[in-house]
């Protein structure tokens, strides 16, 4: 048995090793993928085993050593980031099993680099999760950005490099300008970076060392800053990024990039301001009767009603699932903003519930793609009946999202929705009601129209995807209606951080 | 300001305009080697300014260049140790402590005489002596300036061989029709 | 055998006569190479003395770590008499960096001197490389003022020979260039330095504050300080004096380059720090004059202006000069602040700076070397042959645009920090944005060598030879290193920053 | 120039007077006003005139390029050589005290006497030849052009 210590160690370094190993045997595919696999596995059970302590009230800690005179990188799991790490690692596994499966069905080139990165990129989601400090974070953050670069650009041509551009130019523009500049001034008024409950910014407002106006510039820093989150109006790098392979769109949109985002954000308002701190300011109502985080709640929910509606005009699948990404995300950030006790734990729920369904969806239109190499949404009629495993999982988690029982998206929207009335912003419900129904408009009709329609033309060439393409999503399909049924243990769990 | 003081600092004007005269022809030349003739007469400029500063007079006392008079032996011995240690140090037989009491004293006179030049010394030799040290440091600029002289006319020689003009806008021109 | 080399080294590091070896070393063997004249042995010597050199400024900023500053008196000579050199945590810092680079650089030269630099030329190289060290080191070590305007002119003489010995016919131009302004530069510190003897009657520089404060001349104070001031820039390169710069740097053999850029400029603002610090007080400067403000304007537009100019340019060197131009801008704004904290930040980013600029030269040099061009089209798609020398410059890239994990981020955070402490938002968010820029440039290059098909030079060239890689990852290697763990840099530098204030009353 | 006698005779008649002067106010640079730099100068003269007035290969027969490049240096290392020397005999760098000896006392200086001669040698040295190639130097380029 492991100390907690070690199994911090151990879970951080596992992703490194995959990296190593990756490059090691970089000439014989065979063995590279295996380790690939192996070393996943391992991780999750490592971050199972750290789960059980965090979940039973530990707080395991590990510091590796200071950055920067005065600040150390250190790490300490509470339950939010342990779920996140959990949800990570766990769907990794699958991630790279599928992975495979596309990479070798494409056969695409530069598949030692791909599978490096995407190590990477595990390992910086890793050390967010379990970011003791700002500092931390951000440096967790910024890897994570760097590390995924070279995934979106794979393919290597103009548009990649475009897509590439706007991802890299957006993220790390708004990370430098905004984030670290917010973390700077945190750290300049509380005199600390660390993640402490109940927040570190109460006490500094209460002496006045920050006006209300400064808390809700500090707020929107954050929230704009963790560019990730994807929040109108600087969403633009997640469609850019659809040029990559599918299961970097996977990974990016549904486990690892955008979760490190709208789970920065939990982080931010919960352990640097604190859910009270929020909802006192927004009570007294500072700025000219808005709340320092009203008006970015308004922000959210139009983000969630217009990445619907963009969603909807748009006929290449992978483009409108970037949008319905977008779209759940704000979800996310505006659980965190109403810093209502529900809404916070519909925010981190919807982080699990939303990265199963989405990578879900995204496996289908990957599989979609080696199988029948459709992109555009109208080419698929009746391609259900010649793909109907695929479509059937596409379906479920197309539930899942909009929040229909029985996906696990029903009991996040539900608590959202509580939250919205917790925090007196009962009409927001409303944005919530119509975005759901606007879910149903972009996502339903798909499997629909794929399963009733007659087949089109030339429907011999058409079947499943591989086998390591078909299983993972079925896997995580029948998680997302699994999940509903233990939305309760998350519940608990999450009920421990507020 | 009285005549007195205007002419009583005739130096500075010299050196200002001077230094003005060099930097414009620095500035206002296109041909390189008035450049750097514009450069040396800057330079120039700003040696007259040491070179006057150690410059003591006094109207009565005799005021001499700091040599030794009589023989070794004499503790007021001029002496230097910045620069290039070119100093003119004659101290026959004394140990190193003595030595620097003697330094001591007369560097007493020197920081005094570096006031101005125009100031009294106090009175501590019979003559006074002119202050070495900005001889001696200008020596080294001088130098300095020789070798910043040689270069830029050798980097002159090698332009003039490669673009066939030491004209700059003539050079940049031929570099544009290059590009 | 191992023994007695251990005792030797052991006596020699506790030798009191360190800070006029680390001069007189490499100033002996300068001649001694030309009189040697052997190509090879003149190089394999210059290397050993360059490592020499860094051999003592390690054990001096072991001396000063341990008992705190000493002095060596030149000839015996008292201070204030007599010259005297002094170190302290901060010039043996610098000196550090300085001596380091001079040596990794000259490790990593051979294959680039070879192919750039005219054969007949090669044993006058070595010695006015070792030459422009001396001077530079000389400048730190020198506690006497006219002392640091003789060594500023050895060290501008000996680059102003090594710009020219670039091969296109640019270079003895943009080396007249920067002769011309130099040498005003270097006139106008010689003035500074001549009104402040006037005033003071002594060069000692502890010996001039002291005098400076009890003296009553406020106006030749200020001129003198003016003279200074503006010479210095010069040579430091600020915005909008550095217009020698850009045509210097991009058409000098790549390792003079990569040496100069890594340190010549440093030392220069190291002996402006010392003139704001040790000889005048930030008071002085920072409230008598507002030089802050007009340093914070002047760093902030240079900062801009040089990072789109940055931006727009083909030439790959060139690019990084002018990069090297705005980063001289986040210096000044970290000694401006005259806090701590700031001064520590300005000093530890020439740390950092040095080691990522003189990396990322050294990745040009090693295209240079096997492309034939530093142009960045026909740098496309060298990943695919030379996949070492392209992720250096990745590495040193993501070090220039401040990521963590990379020593720019270091630097970075302390500047931001330090600027927040002093209470000046505004400042730091321009800071952040403007370092933006550098990704732009940063990743123009990224993306060529990545992403693009190989151009018709590319698929001709082969990776670099190892003789150069090994030196060029040692540095990028320091660059993560020194961005992960902060123990030489950082606090040494706030080590520096705190004597620096001490010494000058701000800190009691 | 060979072919303006009066030119040619009265260079020749000042040349040997020119370095006697040099080598006077080099030696005697240690007493009074002189020293090596000065020194240096004058002496160079000396030979640039004579490359003048009986051209450059003339001069070059004289002082051969390649001696007077390595004189250059050889007067560095004298200068730094007396620093070095210091610091073996147990003195700091330059300290000439501890150049005291007892050999021949009164002929031959010692202590900060020695000291200063030695460096002002060197230096005069260094000057000397540092003017001649400068002066080889152009006036080379002029041919070749």
């Amino acid at each position: 048995m492991m100390t907690p210590e070690q199994l911090i160690m151990t879970s951080l370094a596992l992703p490194l090793l995959a990296v190593g190993l990756v490059f090691l045997f970089g000439k014989i595919p065979n063995l590279r993928d295996g380790c690939s696999i192996v070393v996943s596995v391992l991780l999750f059970g490592v971050t199972c085993q750290l789960a059980q302590l965090v979940f039973n009230g530990e707080r395991p800690e590990l510091v590796i050593g200071e950055m920067i005179p005065g600040f150390k990188i250190r790490f300490l799991i509470e339950p939010l980031g342990m779920i996140f790490a959990l949800v990570a690692s766990g769907l990794w596994i699958l991630t790279t099993i599928y992975a495979i499966g596309y990479m070798r069905g494409h056969h695409e080139k530069n598949q030692t680099r791909f599978f490096a990165c995407f190590a990477a990129a595990i390992f910086a989601a890793l050390s967010a999760a379990y970011a003791a400090n700002l500092l931390t974070l951000f440096v967790a953050y910024e890897v994570m950005t760097i590390s995924t670069y070279p995934l979106v650009t794979h393919n290597g041509d103009e548009e990649a490099k475009r897509g590439g551009r706007v991802y890299l130019g957006i993220l790390i523009s708004t990370s430098i300008a905004f984030f670290l500049f917010a973390i700077v001034w945190t750290g300049h008024i509380a005199g600390t970076l660390d993640f402490v409950p109940g927040g570190i910014l109460q006490q500094p407002f209460a002496e006045g060392k920050i006006s209300p106006a400064g808390l809700a510039a500090l707020l929107a820093l954050f929230t704009f800053g963790i560019g990730k989150a994807a929040l109108m109006p600087f969403h633009r790098w997640l469609p850019a990024a659809m040029v990559a392979p599918t299961p970097v769109s996977a990974l990016l949109h549904a486990v690892a990039v955008v979760k490190v985002g709208v789970f920065s954000i939990l982080k931010v308002v919960i352990y640097v301001f604190g859910i009270d701190l929020i909802r006192e300011t927004n009570l007294t109502g500072s700025l000219s009767d808005v709340g320092i985080s009203d008006w970015l709640c308004y922000l959210a929910a139009a983000s969630i009603l217009l990445a619907s509606l963009v969603a909807m005009t748009k006929d290449n699948l992978k483009a409108r699932l970037a949008y319905s990404t977008i779209s759940q995300l704000a979800y996310i950030t505006l659980g965190a903003l109403l810093a209502s006790e529900s809404s916070v734990i519909g925010g981190g729920m919807h982080i699990v519930m939303h990265a199963v369904g989405k990578i879900t969806l995204f496996f289908c239109a990957g599989a979609i793609y080696v199988g029948a190499h459709k992109k555009n949404i109208s080419d698929m009629r009746g391609l259900g009946r010649a793909m109907p495993l695929t479509f059937a999982a596409f379906l479920v988690a197309s539930i899942s999202i909009i929040g229909l029982p029985p996906g696990g998206g029903s009991w996040s929207k539900w608590f959202l929705a509580v939250g919205c009335v917790e925090s007196g912003q009962a009409w927001l419900m409303g944005a919530l009601m119509i975005s759901s129904l606007l879910n149903i408009a972009y996502l339903v009709p798909i499997p629909i129209r794929a399963f009733m329609t007659p087949k089109g033309e030339e429907p011999q060439k058409w079947h499943e995807a591989p086998m390591m393409c078909v299983v993972p999503l079925c896997i995580t399909a029948v998680g997302s209606v699994v999940l509903m049924f233990f939305a309760d243990s998350i519940y608990r769990v999450l009920l421990q951080i507020v | 300001m009285t005549p007195e003081t205007f002419f009583g600092l005739f130096n500075y004007w010299i050196v200002i305009c001077l230094m003005m005269t060099g930097f414009y022809i620095v500035i206002s030349s296109g041909n390189l080697i008035k450049t750097v003739i514009g450069l040396n007469i800057f330079q120039t400029s700003v040696f007259l300014l040491y070179i006057t500063m150690g410059k003591l007079t006094d109207p009565v006392k005799r005021v001499t260049a700091p040599i030794l008079e009589g023989g070794h032996g004499d503790s007021h011995g001029d002496h230097s140790a910045h620069g290039e240690h070119v100093a003119q140090v004659s101290f026959e037989e004394h140990a190193s402590e003595q030595l620097h009491d003697a330094v001591k004293h007369a560097h007493a006179d020197l920081s005094e005489a570096g006031h101005g030049g125009a100031e009294h010394a106090h009175e501590v030799a019979e003559v006074l002596y002119s202050n070495p040290l900005p001889s001696v440091l200008m020596l080294t600029a001088i130098v300095v300036g020789i070798a910043t002289t040689a270069l830029a006319l050798a980097l002159i020689v090698r332009i003039r061989e490669d673009y066939g003009t030491i004209e700059e806008d003539e050079i940049l021109e031929l570099d544009k029709e290059l590009q | 055998m191992i023994e007695q080399l251990i005792q030797f080294l052991d006596v020699v590091s506790k030798s009191p006569h360190l800070p006029v070896l680390l001069i007189a070393i490499p100033l002996v063997a300068a001649p001694l190479l030309i009189l040697i004249g052997n190509r090879k042995l003149v190089q394999i010597l210059s290397l050993i003395v360059a490592w020499v050199v860094f051999g003592i400024s390690v054990a001096m900023l072991g001396r000063v770590l341990a008992t705190g500053a000493f002095e060596y008196q030149l000839g015996g000579w008292p201070s204030p008499y007599g010259i005297v050199y002094r170190v302290d945590h901060f010039n043996a810092f610098v000196m550090l960096f300085v001596s380091a680079l001079g040596a990794l650089v000259l490790t990593y030269s051979p294959p680039s001197v070879a192919a750039e630099i005219p054969r007949s030329k090669h044993y006058l190289f070595y010695p006015s490389y070792l030459l422009c060290m001396t001077g530079l080191l000389g400048m730190c070590v020198t506690g006497d003022l006219f002392n640091v305007f003789v060594f500023l002119e050895i060290s501008s003489l000996s680059s102003y020979a090594l710009i020219s010995l670039g091969k296109t016919r640019r270079a003895p131009l943009a080396s007249l260039q920067y002769l011309i302004l130099g040498t005003i530069g270097a006139t106008f510190f010689l003035l500074g330095i001549g009104l402040l003897y006037q005033i003071t009657g002594t060069l000692n520089m502890a010996d001039i504050a002291e005098k400076l404060a009890a003296s009553d001349a406020k106006r030749a104070e200020l001129v003198a300080f003016a003279f200074m001031t503006v010479g210095l820039f010069i040579k430091m390169a600020v915005f909008p004096l550095h217009t020698w710069l850009p045509n210097a740097y991009t058409y000098a053999p790549s390792v003079v380059t990569t040496f100069i850029a890594a340190t010549s400029t440093k030392v220069s603002v190291y002996a402006f720090v010392r003139m704001v610090y040790t000889i005048y007080t930030p008071k002085f400067a920072f409230e008598t004059l507002p030089l802050d403000r007009a340093m914070v304007v002047l760093a902030l537009i240079g900062i801009f202006v040089a990072s789109i100019a940055a931006i727009y340019q083909t030439n790959v060197k060139r690019l990084l000069a002018y990069s090297s131009v705005a980063q001289i801008g986040y210096m000044l704004l970290g000694i401006g602040l005259a806090t701590e904290a700031g001064v520590a930040a300005g000093v530890v980013h020439m740390f950092n700076h040095a080691f990522i600029k003189g990396g990322l030269f050294m990745v040009v040099g090693c295209f240079a070397l096997r492309i034939g061009s530093v142009r960045l089209e026909d740098w496309r798609g060298a990943a695919s042959v030379m996949p070492m020398t392209c992720f250096a410059w990745a590495v040193g890239g993501l070090g220039l645009i401040g990521v963590p994990m990379t020593a720019g981020f270091v630097s970075k955070w302390m500047l931001l920090t330090a600027t927040m402490d002093a209470g000046n938002l505004t400042v730091a968010m321009l800071m952040l944005i403007s370092s933006l820029l550098a990704v732009v440039y940063v990743w123009k290059v990224v993306e060529a060598i990545y992403f693009s098909e190989p151009s018709e030079k590319v698929k001709a060239a082969k990776e670099a030879p190892l003789t150069m890689l090994i030196p060029t990852y040692v540095v990028i290697g320091a660059t993560v290193v020194f961005g992960c763990w902060t123990v030489y840099s950082a606090e040494i530098a706030q080590l520096a920053a705190k004597a620096l204030l001490n010494a000058s009353g701000v800190v009691q | 120039m060979i072919d303006f006698p009066i030119i040619r005779v009265v260079s020749k008649f000042m040349i040997p007077y020119i370095l006697l002067f040099g080598l006077y106010v080099q030696f005697h640079g240690d007493f009074g006003p002189g020293g090596g730099f000065q020194a240096g100068v004058i002496f160079a003269s000396a030979i640039i005139l004579y490359g003048l007035v009986f051209g450059l290969p003339a001069a070059k027969s004289v002082a051969p390029e390649w001696f007077v490049e390595k004189l250059i240096a050889l007067g560095l290392v004298i200068y730094a050589g007396t620093g070095f020397t210091c610091i073996a005999l147990g003195g700091n760098f330059l300290d000439y005290d501890v150049l005291d000896h007892h050999v021949l006392p009164g002929f031959l200086p010692h202590g900060q006497h020695l000291g200063i001669f030695v460096v002002e040698l060197g230096v005069g040295i260094t000057v000397t030849s540092v003017m001649i190639v400068i002066y080889y130097a152009f006036s080379a380029r002029e041919r070749r052009a």
